[in-house]
């Protein structure tokens, strides 16, 4: 164990940043502006391939970079849980971009640099986020990317959209300076720290009801996580176009937020305060609530995107769940479907996106029998929503297994019954799109038995990320290592 | 220290203070507002505060009363009268009440009235009385802790005045060329003045012109002999000003402006304060602080560094009138015409 | 001349006035470049004092040599050296910025509008530097007519504004001298240092109390605090975009600082916390003044009014701050103070820019404004972050502190009233981004993807300052620990 | 009786300050309105003025006796004897700052009365709502 004083996290950070300021100053022309989105990119994975192997020979690295409060720095401090993430955000980066570019050049759609830069913008936060070494950074950068997501879900700018950013926005600075700074101040006040450690910040002796109040301060705080009754913005937010929904559910956004109340809950409460206290309970209740109930909201979805978008609510709850717990498996098994559901859930958005791109449809109703068309996306359709609902061939089950190992060890069956109950809702409300996709009547079929998938830039993405999903099934280590590194359980 | 005297001046201030507020024709109530304040004169004066009475007198009931009787000219005289209001003047009255109450209490934790011993008598104030002389050379300790051991309070209070003339002027002045209606009027620096002016009376033009010589002769000595009586460059300022005043009242503003133009009112203005302020940079200059009169004997023929003291106060003095003069003058210019320089009362 | 600093600071902008207005007579472009040269002399010696008083503590510095309770002294330590630095920046950018505003909105009156803003800073500096109650008041006038004189510069509503504010602001100093006359009647002195040694070897009489309450009101009164706020915003609102930007920024604050001096260098934190125990009645207070201030900010169509209303609401920040009675209410209102200044002036510089090219402020005529303004709302934006509260822009910073401090006092109401406040701020901010980015300007169809606004821009002179204020937000964020720790913190070990 | 003497002063103070607070206030007309802030500030430096004041003292101009080679002679100088110059510095002040005050009030009176034609307050914001 070693830690080491460098610049690579910040390097990957302002990497991400000056790309951004490329793609700005490069709006005339296109090909160069995409260029620039690709070769920061691809700098980034490199600069993480290289921390990787220091972070996985069990390193740290800690980069200062101001002090602005007397005693609390802005600091990055990258361990196994960061640099899972950040291999997340990273490579479905790259995935990202290439399909904005398959699905905004065909639709023209307007604006593209400005896209392309809060995109940049909204990855450097995110890696900011993943590296941040005490709750300040983390706070710093949550904000940042809420703002450089807002120019995203107001894309469109019209009446909708400008609806749909006023919710995105209302929701997450409600939270976040609401609940999350005062939640900040009140911790740091109490223990004159904010530097995540994996023994908790709560060392000394403090009133178990102020612990609840900040734990729920917390929870809600980051409400990019979507637990409900803070979920609001999220289905709100599907006007947007689809790589941006892609950005929003799996890459960046939501996934941020739970990686934040995992970091609150791992590395400010500790696993062994929340589980010798009533919190554990507490989160896991309020978490396995909205598990129930979103999922059941999904079902009665018709529009595919909110059926999705309420499938993430589920899915992020099932993050936070397995935290909740508060037992190492419990905690490796939520870190790692981290990675999984990102996955899985980037499949099921681009495909939702091709769809759309190949034949304009929106809703369930009118896809019946698109399988016929587009067998490819369907086919990785049924992947990601396989690996989402948790079967085996996909990585979802590698994550749900260690958190349903979790439940078991903690001696709470009751859990392991809402896991039960929800897999199954999960597959109540993605089988019948693909079955009636590839096995309906003949005559209720609403497309032409003719192969006319979308081009090959909207297709290839959900392809190579539903590929992933099967190979993180294979090889579960890739992200599973760095998950045991940030718990401490041995490989 | 005449005491019954106080107590019936005292009264009468009172009377005159709500009369003065309570008058609907708003030229008798400035006139009584003019009453009350050379009672306050007089009260001032019966409490030893000879240096205060003189400026009250030439600056609040002179040309204070002046200046309202030139808006009063442009403006109206009617103070019409809405019962509406009747609510909002119930309830400030019940707040002003609270405050009273609040500062009547306190009344009988003062001092006595006339308590040599009260610690406002004493401390600062004891060493002034019993310092001035050896440090300064100058028996009128008020005017001795107004520009030396104050002074830097004093320069601002010039300040003040110069602050009022050019508010006052960037406020109201007006170039006909700027304003609409052009054609009524010719260029404004060339004046041609409307034919009722004209009919000005002579018992009061040869009056005042008799009147100019010694009001400015008396103003000159208050300012000079400040060192040694009451007075000093605000009192002998103000009555310079006033008998400029009174030139134009008695002529027109053409007579007026020829005495002194609109541009060397405002550098003359400038320059007065100008002087105040050059001597405390000088003294910077000589290596003392700012305003640290006793460095100027260096430069000040055949005098120690209190005599230095002594003559820089002089020297500040006729920076301090000269301001107030010439901004009292532009005041009651800017004032009395609405900013036209054409005519005034 | 280092010695000297601390007169220099204030003499050169005094001095510098008339030559602007006797210079001016003939030459009154000459006066914009003077004004600058002044309060950049002005910034290098405001400097040199903080260093020094970093490196060896306070200063004192004797006018006329006399020693100090008989003189009048200047009494510089940790706080008001910073903000007596941020006086004489804000009045540099500001004077830097006015060149095509007045050139614009006055026409011939420029040389008096510089000279009067060069009086109108020093009055500022000296009310920030002076040791003497009474010299205070004079400086406290001086400031209040220059500011009259400027904000009725433009005219129209501006008069009867004016007139509104002179008399809150005339009651406001009266009963400030007032209160001095109670304290001089009680101890016999002037001098801040001498009258705090004096009280605190007596007992608190209730005339002390009074002279304690009517400094306070009368600070209150020309702060702006909830009930007494009435003036302000028709005010700010009707009054040359340059004037605004000054005043703006500066005279609120400056009193919030001459509040905080008499709490600290007059009384004690003994006899305001404990004797007297006003802090719940002045925190809600402060509350009410936070929450009303939002919410008629909120109902405003026109952005400067707006801001106005949101100065009030930033009152209650410092007041509230300071008053909690605690270390970190107290680091919070004074720091405070420094990002609030900045913050106001970075957002009425863009709104003023805004009103330069595009004639109106209010909420509908934004309509493009990002496309037409870029860099303006570049700006614009990032004060708009600080105010909301978002790192690391200064405002995140002293809201930082000021809930540190409401929750060790147990302010309950005014830790929600801040987070709402924030919260207020964010509503009002992005509505303008929404309307300014997100719709096309009234001429274009709705439909049209590619709007074609030419990008039309104020003036360079007005760019510069405004981004140099947005830069010096983040700056300001970032060096919060050396603030905080080197200038805050030995200003209020002293009071505590 | 013995108590009214004594801080008979003070009393009207207090009253004169409050008249002029309530006109200021309370007053519509905007002269009337310059006027009470006149009256205002008078009773405030009669509060200075009176707490500066000595029984059976002298204006403080020190009597100064000179030789006859018009150097003066040292003399001892009683505090007792000469009234309070301090607070008669402090009111020369004031008056100035009050006549500045008035001067520009009665400016912006002119320049309302030209942009509204009334020097009534509630007249004047009718107009404006």
């Amino acid at each position: 164990m070693q830690t080491m004083t460098s610049f690579l996290p910040a390097s990957i950070v302002l990497v991400s940043f000056i790309g951004s300021v490329f793609v700005f100053f490069t709006k005339k022309n296109e090909n160069l502006r995409e260029a620039w989105t690709f070769i920061t990119a691809a700098i980034n994975i490199v600069l993480l391939f290289k921390m990787a192997k220091w972070v996985l020979a069990g390193n740290t690295f800690t980069y200062h970079i101001a002090e602005v409060l007397p005693g609390l720095p802005l600091f990055f401090k990258v361990d196994g849980f960061g640099m899972l993430f950040a291999f997340v955000a990273g490579s479905l980066w790259v995935v990202t971009s290439l399909y904005s570019i398959g699905y905004m050049r065909p639709l023209k759609e307007h604006a593209q640099t400005r896209y392309f830069a809060c995109f940049a913008l909204a990855i450097s936060a995110t890696m900011g986020v993943a590296f941040s070494g005490n709750v300040l950074t983390m706070y710093l950068f949550y904000e940042i990317l809420s703002l450089s997501t807002y120019p995203l879900v107001t894309h469109h700018q019209d009446a909708e959209a400008r609806g749909g950013g006023r919710k995105y926005l209302t929701f997450l600075l409600t939270t976040s300076i609401g609940f999350a700074l005062p939640a900040m101040i009140i911790t740091y006040l109490n223990t004159g720290t904010l530097t995540f450690s994996n023994a908790g910040i709560f060392t000394q002796a403090i009133d178990p009801t102020l612990l609840i109040v900040l734990l729920l301060l917390f929870i809600f705080g980051f409400a990019k996580s979507g637990m409900m009754p803070f979920h609001v913005w999220l289905p709100g937010a599907m006007v947007v176009p689809t790589p941006v929904s892609a950005l929003l559910h799996a890459v960046a956004v939501v996934k941020v937020g739970v990686f934040c109340v995992l970091r609150i809950l791992t590395g400010v409460f500790g696993i062994d305060l929340l589980s010798s206290t009533p919190l554990s309970t507490i989160v896991c209740v309020i978490a396995s609530i909205t598990v129930i109930v979103s999922s059941l909201i999904a079902l009665t979805q018709d529009n595919l995107k909110r059926r999705l978008a309420f499938s993430t609510v589920g899915q992020l709850s099932y993050i936070v769940l397995g935290a909740g717990i508060a037992t190492s498996f419990g905690v490796v098994g939520s870190m790692t479907h981290i990675a999984m559901h990102a996955f899985g859930k980037i499949t099921l958005f681009f495909c939702a996106g091709a769809i759309f791109v190949a034949t304009g449809k929106k809703y369930i109703s009118q896809m019946v029998g698109i399988g016929k068309q587009m067998p490819v996306t369907m086919i990785a359709f049924l992947i990601g929503s396989m690996s989402v609902i948790g079967l085996p061939l996909t990585g979802g089950i590698i994550s749900k297994w260690y958190m349903v190992l979790g439940a078991m060890d903690s001696g709470r069956l009751w859990i392991l019954i809402i896991y039960l109950i929800s897999s199954l809702l999960n597959a109540a409300y993605f089988f019948p799109i693909v079955y009636n996709a590839f096995f309906c009547k003949e005559e209720d079929s609403q497309f032409p038995n003719k192969i006319k998938e979308a081009p090959l830039a909207a297709l290839l993405p959900p392809v190579i990320t539903a590929i992933g999903t099967v190979i993180l099934f294979i090889y579960p280590e890739l992200f599973l290592n760095f998950a045991k590194i940030a718990v401490g359980v041995s490989k | 220290m005449i005491l019954g005297f106080d107590i019936i001046s005292l009264s009468l201030i009172l009377l005159c203070a709500v009369l003065a507020l309570f008058i609907r024709d708003l030229m008798g109530s400035v006139i009584v507002f003019g009453a009350y304040s050379f009672l306050m004169c007089v009260v001032w004066a019966c409490n030893g505060a000879i240096d205060v009475a003189f400026t009250e007198a030439t600056v609040g009931a002179g040309v204070g009363t002046v200046f309202l009787v030139s808006t009063i000219y442009s403006t109206t005289r009617i103070d019409t009268f809405k019962k509406n209001r009747l609510l909002k003047q119930l309830f400030m009255f019940a707040v002003v009440c609270v405050v009273g109450v609040l500062l009547l209490k306190t009344v009988t934790d003062l001092p006595q009235w006339g308590d040599a011993g009260s610690p406002a008598n004493t401390h600062l104030s004891a060493y002034y009385i019993e310092n001035s002389i050896d440090q300064t050379h100058v028996p009128n300790v008020v005017t001795s802790v107004l520009a030396d051991y104050r002074g830097f309070d004093t320069m601002f209070e010039t300040c003040v005045v110069f602050v009022a003339f050019i508010g006052i002027f960037s406020l109201l002045r007006i170039r006909k060329s700027k304003t609409k209606n052009a054609a009524t009027t010719s260029p404004t620096t060339e004046l041609t003045l409307p034919p009722h002016q004209e009919v000005d009376s002579l018992i009061i033009k040869t009056a005042s012109h008799l009147m100019v010589p010694f009001m400015q002769l008396f103003a000159l000595y208050v300012v000079a002999h400040g060192h040694y009586s009451p007075g000093g460059g605000f009192q002998g300022g103000v009555i310079l000003g006033a008998s400029l005043i009174l030139l134009a009242v008695s002529y027109n503003f053409k007579k007026a402006l020829s005495i002194l133009s609109e541009k060397k009112i405002i550098l003359l203005v400038s320059l007065g304060v100008l002087i105040y302020a050059g001597i405390g940079v000088i003294c910077f200059f000589l290596g003392g602080n700012f305003l640290d009169y006793s460095v100027l004997h260096k430069i000040l023929p055949a005098t120690d560094t209190i005599m230095a003291r002594s003559h820089a106060m002089l020297g500040v003095e006729i920076g301090v009138a000269l301001t107030v003069m010439v901004s009292m003058y532009g005041i009651y210019l800017s004032l009395s015409s609405n900013g036209r320089f054409d005519k005034g009362l | 001349m280092i010695e000297q600093a601390p007169a220099l600071i204030v003499v050169i902008p005094l001095i510098s006035a008339l030559f602007i207005t006797i210079i001016g007579l003939y030459q009154p472009r000459v006066s914009w470049l003077l004004t600058i040269i002044t309060f950049a002399l002005s910034s290098i010696f405001a400097f040199i004092c903080l260093k020094q008083v970093v490196t060896v503590g306070p200063i004192s510095y004797v006018f006329g040599n006399w020693p100090a309770p008989f003189g009048i002294e200047y009494a510089i330590d940790h706080l008001n050296a910073l903000i007596v630095l941020m006086i004489c920046v804000v009045a540099f950018l500001v004077a830097i910025y006015s060149k095509h505003d007045i050139i614009k909105e006055l026409g011939d009156k420029i040389p008096h509008f510089y000279s009067l803003f060069t009086l109108l800073v020093t009055g500022l500096l000296g009310i920030t530097l002076t040791g003497d109650a009474f010299n205070l008041y004079v400086l406290l006038e001086i400031s209040a007519l220059t500011s009259y004189a400027l904000l009725a510069l433009s005219g129209g509503r501006a008069y009867i504004a004016t007139f509104n504010y002179l008399i809150m602001g005339t009651i406001g100093a009266c009963f400030y001298l007032l209160g001095v006359g109670y304290l001089l009647i009680n101890t016999g002195s002037l001098n801040m240092a001498d009258i705090s040694v004096i009280l605190s070897s007596n007992t608190y009489s209730y005339t002390v109390l009074v002279a304690f309450l009517f400094i306070m009101i009368g600070m209150w009164t020309k702060m702006a605090l909830f009930p007494l706020h009435s003036w302000l915003p028709n005010a700010y609102t009707y009054a040359p975009t340059s004037t605004s930007c000054l005043l703006a920024p500066l005279m609120t604050k400056v009193s919030v600082y001459v509040m905080l001096r008499m709490m600290t260098s007059v009384f004690n934190y003994d006899y305001i916390f404990n004797v007297l125990q006003w802090q719940h009645i002045i925190v809600a207070l402060a509350v009410i003044a936070i929450l009303a201030g939002s919410v008629l900010a909120l109902r405003q169509d026109n952005l400067k009014r707006m801001l106005t209303y949101l100065i009030v609401a930033e009152i209650g920040y410092m007041v509230g701050g300071a008053w909690l009675g605690n270390a970190n209410g107290f680091t919070g209102a004074s720091y405070h103070i420094i990002a609030d200044g900045f913050m106001t002036l970075c957002l009425f510089l863009a709104i003023g820019c805004i009103i330069y090219k595009v004639g109106d402020a209010s909420l509908s005529s934004m309509k493009g404004i990002f496309t037409k303004m870029p860099i303006t709302m570049v700006g614009f934006l990032i004060g708009a972050f600080s105010m909301i509260g978002i790192p690391p822009t200064c405002g995140f910073f002293s809201k930082w502190y000021l809930i540190s401090g409401a929750y060790e006092a147990s302010a309950w109401a005014f830790l929600v009233a801040l987070l709402i406040s924030s919260l207020v701020n964010a509503v009002l901010f992005f509505r303008i981004i929404e309307v300014g980015y997100f719709q096309a300007l009234p001429s274009e169809e709705p439909n049209h993807h590619h709007p074609k606004i030419t990008r039309d821009e104020a003036p360079l002179t007005m760019l510069i300052p405004l981004l140099t204020t947005a830069g010096l937000l983040i700056g300001i964020g970032l060096y919060t620990a050396d603030i905080v720790t080197y200038l805050i913190h030995p200003f209020i070990k002293n009071f505590l | 009786m013995e108590f009214i003497i004594n801080y008979y002063n003070y009393i009207i103070v207090v009253i004169i300050m409050m008249l002029g607070l309530w006109g200021m206030l309370a007053l519509s007309n905007l002269v009337k309105k310059l006027i009470s802030m006149a009256i205002f500030q008078t009773g405030i430096i009669l509060f200075y003025i009176s707490m500066g004041a000595k029984k059976g003292a002298s204006i403080p101009i020190i009597k100064q006796a000179y030789d006859e080679h018009h150097h003066p002679i040292h003399q001892t100088i009683n505090n007792m004897d000469y009234a309070n110059p301090l607070t008669q510095i402090l009111m020369l002040t004031a008056i100035v700052v009050g006549v500045a005050t008035l001067g520009l009030g009665l400016a912006l009176t002119q320049r309302v009365y030209s942009e509204h034609k009334s020097l009534h307050e509630d007249e004047i914001l009718e107009t404006l709502s």
